[in-house]
């Protein structure tokens, strides 16, 4: 599945070093919020994106000012690619009033209404009718806004998922739903939810113009949300993309992911997205291995820096969320 | 400007029309709603008024509208989701109870849902138990939800203005007899804000709570019950959330007596929820227990007598009336 | 779409005429039962099957003692092909107590359990998954029992279609979702609730063998259907069947279908189930004209005899009623 | 036989695998149930005893798996279908309001839906507002739904017993706080009939009505109380629908004053059902207002504080009840 970059050499380098730097803000991010987690900072559920990176990265990059995202309930990734600053999501872990949630969401709430991401979800499926209507306000106000749902395998077996494409289809919206088929659901694989593991064909047959991309790699992924992109904006909506991937880790942070075996794990780590997008700086660019370094450095402590600055910020007060629930 | 007579539905139409002449961002989607007009004629002619982009016909997908207007209200517009009866809303659940009542605190406030569900219940016609019910309890229950039952023309024209340019998710639900029903509107541009009952009738002797259908009924009760000389005040509080409970309890300090009559099934209604209100903001006002008027404990059934005992009629308000006018403090009581 | 019957002149007489007779009742059902609706002896929603008798017939013939159907809004045809008895469909129409639900369902919930037949259902695809419920209440008993749920082209975008036939096809269960497609849900069409009219193909992409028949042909439905259920009983199930047909009037009794076409109408009236049930006694037995009239004359009978019977007949009381609710 | 102290997710569980082993028609499905053992480890070690036919892992789809264990049961199966959250039960809202309640009554006493919906609901762990709901108040108000809410090990195993054995649909809500919960079991067969209140300890001052996780709240304030000479009595109803409405008025006629304390939010929830029920019949037996103490008219914030804030904690039920005790008539009433 791994495949080279379709267009050889070709890339301007802002691109790739746009694609590598989320990608690594992202592996950074949730690599040291498990830590934080595990230090007890962090309450309720925390699914990471890690070994996903190259699909939020890749399909966030490729689209423009004004365009929506919608989220999982695994949507750190997204939040990030999509723009998001690491200090308000670090302070929305920690409970913070400075989160973008205030406290009040978490990680499966976090949304970033002006930067276009209508929010992670905690019920798995519910971004699909939610992204298609975004999709729609887009269209009904004559905007070629695009909407990306980033969606999961799991949630391809939910009704929401006929319904909602099927919505974005006959009335042709600027919509794209990208299926992160990790293969699994939890600890149920792909094969016991389903026999037709090419979930591609859901969408086709819908008559929806769908297909497969190899989720591990940023290129392939930015490729297809592009092209969709682009012919979604020429009035030719929407599209289905599913991005075949792989958890480094468990479901959650408290999940040790025994059931994953040794072999597949190996198989895409070999394919890590984030090495691959280093890799394509290196043969695509003139960077050094320094000046990734320096890149890397640079986000390394920003992630700190957001972490100094969540510690620093207070919660709302129980009077503030009283005062607030009085308007609701 | 003049007063007219209309239709319910046609104020229904009125709102709709001059809210989307007034903001782009108003749309509205539903089954037959855009070719055929609306099963109950609400939408006729909004499609050549403003086309297809703005009212759509949709498939069979109530869990998809929902969540695609859920969807669009997230992202700025006024959406319109009509469902055609009320009991089809529960495969929208999700969409209703988990995303649009919650995305604003889930936000911290930044989001805002001015998303409208337009549904209709209640029984009427033998149409039997999965299209009769009566579910604003349902709704009631979830914070973040605003909901909204209209009984006369001029309230469902106020309330829908109202709903169209506030930020939060409304439940406006209608009533499948009442869409025929007449009464007077204004020509002139008018809203009625939530959480502003409405005395339909005053009277001193007795607090009669009704909305929706019900109120026809409480105001027929009330005028036969005028007959005998029983003075009844009729509340309806229009919206059930936001609850005016400012004005229940003024008439409650003046009556101190007091019936809710709901058509849906006694058991967790809105109505035991005004009633724990009452008793407990004004429990030295009261001179009898607060009575419950409402529907059997059963879905509806088919058979036109059996559908008529499920809900209250005329007769049972009036009863009810007199029971807790009649109501004699118990010898064995303290 | 027409096409001859698969397999020449070689159907057994008791077959052809039980699929006569069915097709033949439920015609009369339907077309006595608007007049007793127009005479105000009926409340309620009536959606009349007129035009699609060919599908309840072909299935429910081909099924066996111990199968189950699930039905949908426009159950009637379902429910006399399964062989329930029509005085208690009428009484139950007319409300009264000898009807199938004492009076309590109408014609939107009519019942037949002791035949296996799960319930017609006023909600829209609800079918679905209820059927597959059942097959898998035979599956988990070790029954070979097989259960058909006939569906709709407007159900096949809800989604329980999705839902429902996925977990069918996970569990290899007997099930066979027939979608009757009559090509309009009330007076959408479904050009405008799809772009992907061909429904069978929904089925394939969930691993399921899927196929379309002419559903105004009984013999093709049948043998479709029967080929499925001794599929199924080998444990290759579930299977989808699409039957396209076209209904005979508009969508219920108030609907004056004005959206029909013409040419379509007389297309499918060119091409109508009852007829050609009647043609193929005609082709393939040595049945007469006469006998068949015969036939008729006794199904007329018999819709006559159950006005009678439920004319005659009581209504549950508000007392029987509130009593029966002090246990509910 | 001895007693036991085991957890409430080990009492789930032999009532599960005892009722499997005694009725082949018995069967569960769920999402991880089988091979992980449930998420809460009730279904722990029952694939590796009934085999895989009867202990089913599922897709992700509610409605689906609701409404396939509701068809199974019109088909004479008992099955359980757990759902990880309640507010996930949310997506199968038709297939249980439209089908499962009100099969039997559609089809004139006919048909029978022995379903169960296990699931769990309430706060906590900062799982946030899509995963903390109490949402008992949307079952309760449903004709044809059974409402079980064990507080105990105990209620747990006999009140899931009894749902098998018994012919309606059955919403069993657990509450993720209560698993890891202990409490003496017997060792033998024993079931719990529905529509039991339990008196979870014997009191004559208030009444404080409870389920659920409110019941070892309600429990440690009436331990606090008795410190200071107050006595409580404390009612679990067990099962909300049947409402032991006998034992509770029982309770009111002796104590005079009632506490109802729930987690669920204020507005239209189970308790101000109950408070209705209470005026309307013991209206004279009150010597102070019905106290309601409830969850706030908020979805459930992910902040901890924000969170404790939001539903009943010990010190909120014990000012309660010292508030309907020092309940003074006010100077200015009749
Ligand atoms: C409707 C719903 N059902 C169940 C859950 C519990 N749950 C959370 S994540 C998850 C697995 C999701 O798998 P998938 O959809 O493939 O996404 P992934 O976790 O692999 O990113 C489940 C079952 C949920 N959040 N929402
Ligand atoms: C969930 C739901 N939504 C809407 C309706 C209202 N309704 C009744 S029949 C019908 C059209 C159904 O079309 P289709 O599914 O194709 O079946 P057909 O009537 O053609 O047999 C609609 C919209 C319903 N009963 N249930
Ligand atoms: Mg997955
Ligand atoms: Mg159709």
């Amino acid at each position: 599945m791994p495949k080279k970059p379709s267009a050889g050499n070709t890339r301007p380098r802002a691109l790739l070093e746009k694609i590598y730097k989320t990608a690594k803000t992202i592996r950074v991010f949730e690599s040291e919020g498990i830590k934080l987690y595990r230090r007890g900072l962090i309450r309720g559920y925390f699914h990471p994106y890690l070994g996903q990176e190259a699909i939020a990265t890749g399909a966030c990059t490729a689209l423009k000012e004004g365009d929506y995202i919608a989220s999982t309930h695994r949507g750190h990734g997204h939040c990030i690619a999509q723009g998001a600053e690491i200090k308000k999501m670090v302070a929305e872990l920690l409970q913070k009033k400075t989160g973008y949630c205030k406290g009040y969401g978490g990680s499966m709430h976090i949304a970033d209404i002006a930067k276009g991401n209508l929010g992670a979800n905690g019920i798995v499926g519910a971004g699909t009718p939610l992204g298609v209507g975004a999709a729609l306000a887009s269209q009904i106000r004559g905007s070629d806004a695009v909407t990306v749902t980033f969606t999961s395998d799991g949630a391809s077996n939910n009704g929401t998922f006929l319904e909602g494409l099927n919505l974005a289809a006959i009335w042709n919206l600027n919509f794209i739903l990208v299926i992160e088929n990790n293969q699994y659901a939890v600890s149920t694989t792909i094969e016991e939810s389903t026999r037709e593991t090419e979930l591609y064909k859901r969408g086709e047959s819908l008559g929806v113009p769908s297909r497969r991309v190899d989720g591990n790699d940023p290129l392939a992924v930015y490729d297809a949300i592009e092209d969709c992109a682009k012919l979604c904006r020429e009035g030719k909506g929407p599209f289905l993309i599913e991005a075949v991937t792989y958890r480094h880790t468990g479901h959650h942070v408290n999940d040790p992911g025994s059931y994953m075996p040794d072999e597949k794990k190996k198989y895409y780590a070999e394919r890590d997205p984030v090495n691959r997008a280093r890799q394509y700086l290196l043969d695509m660019t003139d960077l050094t291995e320094a000046q990734i370094a320096a890149f890397d450095a640079e986000i390394e402590q920003e992630f700190a820096d957001a972490v100094t600055f969540a510690e620093a910020s207070g919660e709302v007060s129980v009077e503030e969320f009283k005062e607030f629930l009085e308007t609701y | 400007m003049a007063d007219r007579e209309i239709m319910y539905r046609d104020a229904l139409r009125e709102a709709i029309d001059e809210e989307m002449a007034a903001n782009a961002q108003v749309f509205i989607i539903g089954e037959g709603i855009a070719e055929r007009g609306g099963s109950y004629k609400v939408t006729e002619g909004l499609l050549a008024k403003y086309g297809k982009k703005r009212v759509r016909d949709t498939p069979i997908a109530e869990a998809g509208m929902i969540g695609v207007g859920v969807g669009a209200a997230i992202a700025g517009a006024r959406p319109i989701v009509e469902i055609l009866y009320v009991d089809f809303a529960m495969l929208g659940m999700e969409m209703i109870v988990n995303q649009a009542a919650k995305f604003r605190l889930m936000t911290g406030g930044t989001g805002r849902v001015p998303f409208i569900m337009r549904t209709q219940g209640g029984t009427g016609g033998g149409v039997a138990a999965q299209h009769s019910q009566s579910l604003e309890a349902l709704f009631y229950h979830i914070p973040g939800l605003k909901v909204v039952m209209p009984s006369t023309p001029y309230d469902a024209k106020g309330l829908l203005k109202y709903a169209l340019r506030q930020d939060d998710p409304v439940m406006f639900l209608e009533h499948k007899h009442l869409y025929m029903t007449k009464g007077m509107v204004p020509e002139g541009e008018y809203v009625i804000e939530f959480g502003k009952a409405d005395i339909k009738r005053e009277g001193s002797d007795v607090t009669l709570i009704a909305w929706s259908n019900m109120v026809p009924r409480a105001m027929a009760a009330a005028a036969e019950l005028a007959k005998d000389g029983i003075s009844v005040e009729v509340v309806d509080p229009r919206t059930l959330s936001p609850l005016d409970t400012g004005t229940i309890l003024a008439s409650v300090a003046k009556t101190k007596r007091v019936v809710i009559v709901q058509e849906a099934v006694r058991r967790g209604g809105v109505a035991s929820d005004i009633a724990s209100i009452i008793q407990e903001q004004a429990f030295y006002d009261l001179d009898a227990p607060i009575t419950i008027v409402a529907g059997l404990n059963t879905p509806i059934p088919f058979n036109l007598e059996l559908e008529k005992a499920s809900v209250p009629q005329v007769p049972d308000v009036v009863a009810a009336v007199r029971k807790v006018l009649h109501h004699d403090i118990p010898m064995a009581a303290e």
